[in-house]
């Protein structure tokens, strides 16, 4: 198809979330997957290549524009607003929460020894977290789970990226 | 030893425990219980002070810590140590310690990734981009947290007090209820027994007689009984 | 300034409105305006030759990032197929049909202080909520109750699934 490249990336431009190859394939129905695929790398190398202010990083299942890193002093200062952090409770219960998923929220309390309420709730409205189903035992206590939105907020192409817990490993030895 | 600590400095005992662990350069398959303790109780007494709300969080981990001591000063005996798996009393502790530890280093690896909107950017706009973008009405995206979260707004505006206990049987009832009326509009009439059919467990048996009587308070149906034969037949109310 | 033309297509790109040079040489301060235009100029020419999927336009008084007009049909097909979001209004009113069903649209009313008829049209249409019956009093008013798609929307088992109120306030600190 002519001019393929330039409609991936135009795609992939309009998208307001990360593009995967099948949406792509949905939408340029008579070109092939392969094709798809090719052009797509072809222009992941090259914003990765050339000095430019973005590139095409490969993020939450599909293929989003991003600004490069080391233009970001200048992008926070534009933006002005300080972008709202998480604080460290907040940040320990989420990682429990990406590593032990599906997890209840007993078990969170149990790992941190604090009562985790706040920082679920938190994590919650920031769609960082969502209620995947309650588990069916007495209570039918909720069973919480990271979102789409964790993923594309920590770069994270899916959760086997997210970093191995080394020292969890030795602990079960 | 001195106090100088930020009293947000602890995320929970366990952090503070953990701190005092570095901060003694003790080894954590080995602690000193006698002398962590003390320094544990004395920072408590601190944070007690200070009034903070959460020292009630501390506390447990205290009495845990003074269990643990006084399980230590007493002689072991000979035969139950290995047979009974009666083993370290710090053990269990020791556990929990390492597991807190590998997730607040997960929680801090975490951070050090490329954060969106700190350390990267999505395009900003997406205004005019492309003209004329039809909406499909059939997808949705949503949570259920936001549900309940809409439904916590509702009630703060309304201050509506029949709102604020939902009850979960009144809700199963109401599937139950949708269930009934999907079947009653397919089938003009249907005998109680009829319905009572299709409910496999003993719950369901109940939810279906509570749903009838809801729906016949409702008035969303009606319910007769043959005088000769004691059938009872339910009608929708209303004919759509 | 080393890779001034990188961060000046950084900062468009990240830019909620059409960004303007006096905007760009505020961030950028030590750099003279002339190099911005340069640089700037520069950039548009380039998107414009390129047979790419997006290019800069000037609009509003700004540069602007706007894909190419010859792959629209390809990003409205992408679009098309875009979930949307509920507003607020729209979101309390199926939660107190949620939680109130079998409902009338009388006590939904007076739960919200408003009228909800607009909202419940939308539900309709989406087929988040259903007309489960009449109730056989005067005007013979229409009872609401939500639908299958609602379970499946909030990834719902049955209804006892919905988290409650208390649950709720379980997780406030």
């Amino acid at each position: 198809m002519e001019g393929l490249k330039a409609v991936v990336e135009a795609l992939i431009f309009a998208s307001e979330s990360p593009l995967n190859v099948d949406k792509m394939a949905d939408v340029l129905e008579d070109v092939d997957r392969k094709d798809i695929r090719d052009v797509l790398s072809q222009l992941v190398e090259e914003y990765r290549r050339e000095t430019r202010g973005f590139w095409i990083v490969e993020v939450a299942g599909g293929y989003h524009f991003r600004t490069k890193n080391e233009w970001s002093p200048w992008i926070k200062k534009m933006k002005r607003g300080k972008p709202s952090t998480l604080t460290p409770a907040v940040m320990e219960t989420l990682a429990v929460i990406a590593y032990r998923q599906p997890v209840l929220k007993a078990e969170i309390d149990k790992v941190r020894g604090v009562d985790t309420g706040g920082a679920i709730k938190k994590l919650l409205e920031k769609k960082l977290v969502r209620i995947v189903g309650r588990k069916d035992v007495p209570g039918k206590p909720i069973i919480y789970g990271t979102t789409q939105r964790f993923l594309e907020v920590f770069n994270l192409r899916d959760l086997s990226e997210l970093p191995t817990l080394r020292e969890l490993k030795e602990l079960q030895e | 030893m001195d106090y100088e600590f930020k009293l947000d400095q602890f995320e929970g005992p366990l952090d503070l425990l953990l701190f005092l662990i570095r901060k003694n350069k003790i080894d954590i398959y080995d602690i000193p219980i006698a002398l962590i303790t003390e320094q544990y109780l004395k920072y408590l007494e601190i944070i007690r002070s200070l009034n903070l709300d959460e020292a009630g969080e501390y506390l447990v981990l205290a009495s845990t810590l003074i269990h643990i001591k006084s399980r230590m000063l007493l002689p072991v005996p000979e035969e139950a140590e290995t047979e009974e798996g009666e083993g370290d009393p710090r053990e269990e502790l020791v556990r929990q310690l390492l597991e807190y530890q590998v997730f607040k280093e997960a929680a801090s690896a975490l951070e050090t990734r490329p954060v969106l909107e700190r350390d990267v950017f999505r395009r900003g706009s997406h205004e005019g981009d492309v003209e004329g973008t039809p909406e499909d009405e059939a997808l949705v995206e949503a949570g259920i947290f936001d549900l309940v979260a809409a439904l916590e707004r509702v009630i703060a505006a309304s201050g509506s007090r029949e709102l604020l206990e939902i009850d979960l049987e009144k809700i199963s009832l109401a599937d139950r209820i949708n269930e009934i009326m999907e079947i009653l509009a397919k089938n003009k009439s249907l005998t109680f027994h009829e319905l009572l059919g299709e409910a496999s467990s003993k719950r369901q048996i109940i939810y279906t007689f509570l749903a009838v009587l809801d729906l016949v308070k409702l008035r969303m149906v009606r319910a007769f009984q043959n005088e000769s034969s004691g059938i009872i037949r339910i009608f929708l109310a209303v004919e759509e």
